[in-house]
């Protein structure tokens, strides 16, 4: 199963993939285009993606947190291409027996995301378009 | 010997291209073809190390040596999530 | 607007109340029937509550978490009646900014409920039905 | 004086009513309404304070004076979520 896609993301599919009977919690994030960042007005935001690389992140994310919390059941996915504001960019569901260990892996795999897969965003404002963050000089 | 080198987002546009083959010297390292870069772009002259590198898609220290074959990426600090 | 309804709880519109376009992060817990609890199996739960008291503390729990964490838009529902395994209990969503408040805020609203809010479980196994937690001797 | 008692879920089905009008002494605290109802049923008899109490829908210790026309409660431990 892919952990990218070029379309809105399906958030109850993705929640269905996890749901057990045996699970009593679900732990839910989503990162969603917002209408601000530093100060500045944001319209929309292009996720560029070097995809095998961040498959191969991705997957090595699912498998250290599922080691982690072995009671978990994890499904994420990331949104690539160019989203409005209020649009999801990432979904992120675990689901467990109990809330503590739904909550800490859900936390866990949002901010190794963050952190290590060849993800980009360009946002678009009233000024212009720019890279978010690393720019050169 | 022969490396692909690939470069994405703000690196890209700052050197113009997505992927180019390289020929590199037998003993060369992932810094000395950013030192490269670096000689020919002065928006990246400055950083002695890239943001991040990976060889054939796993993170590495620029040190690493290369060997033939190698896919090589300069990869701006990532901002998805 | 109330704390508890006495049908499925519906995520999509409860997420909705809270999404403003300044929002970048959504912090979803549902709380889910399972099948098991220490030890036994469960087919069903039913939620006994005191409504009027409910509410108040549902009120006073979500003033609290709101000025603790004021960027943070909150809403949380209790379902009530008989509930099959599988199906949500409660559904907290919040909305911030940035991704820290907003798993904070979820957090410790599902702790305050679980601490404060009058309702009580009863739930029904194979071997019948009994009252979770304090029984009296 | 007059108050109205509520019991709920497992204490409502231990003392078998959900709701009474109790005629109480001037002076008299929840728990001596604890107490009464312990002395009359064995599955509370050992507990010396009630699981949690209520008057008037606020959480209070059961050391609470009451007054005429208050609503007090005797909650079990919440199980909710």
């Amino acid at each position: 199963m892919s952990y990218l896609t070029d379309s809105p993301i399906d958030q109850p599919a993705l929640v269905a993939r996890v749901m057990r009977s045996s699970d009593g919690a679900l732990a839910l994030f989503a990162g969603v285009v917002r209408n601000h960042h530093q100060g500045k007005s944001v319209e929309s935001i292009f996720y560029e993606c070097w995809r095998p690389m961040a498959e191969k992140e991705m997957a090595k994310i699912e498998a250290d947190v599922a080691a982690a919390y072995p009671d978990v059941a994890i499904a994420f996915i990331h949104r690539l291409g160019l989203l409005q504001v209020g649009e999801a960019s990432i979904v992120i569901a675990c689901t467990s027996p109990h809330r503590d260990e739904a909550f800490a892996a859900c936390r866990e795999i949002i901010e190794r995301v963050k952190q290590t897969v060849p993800i980009w965003k360009r946002e678009k404002g009233p000024d212009g378009e720019e890279w978010v963050g690393w720019q050169g000089n | 010997m022969k490396v692909r080198l690939l470069l994405f987002a703000v690196l890209r546009d700052i050197v113009g291209t997505d992927e180019r083959e390289l020929e590199v010297a037998d003993g060369s390292r992932a810094i000395d073809v950013w030192n490269g870069l670096r000689a020919a772009h002065p928006r990246i002259a400055s950083y002695e190390r890239p943001p991040f590198t990976a060889v054939n898609q796993d993170y590495v220290q620029p040190e690493t040596m290369l060997r033939d074959g190698d896919e090589l990426a300069f990869i701006p600090p990532v901002s998805g999530g």
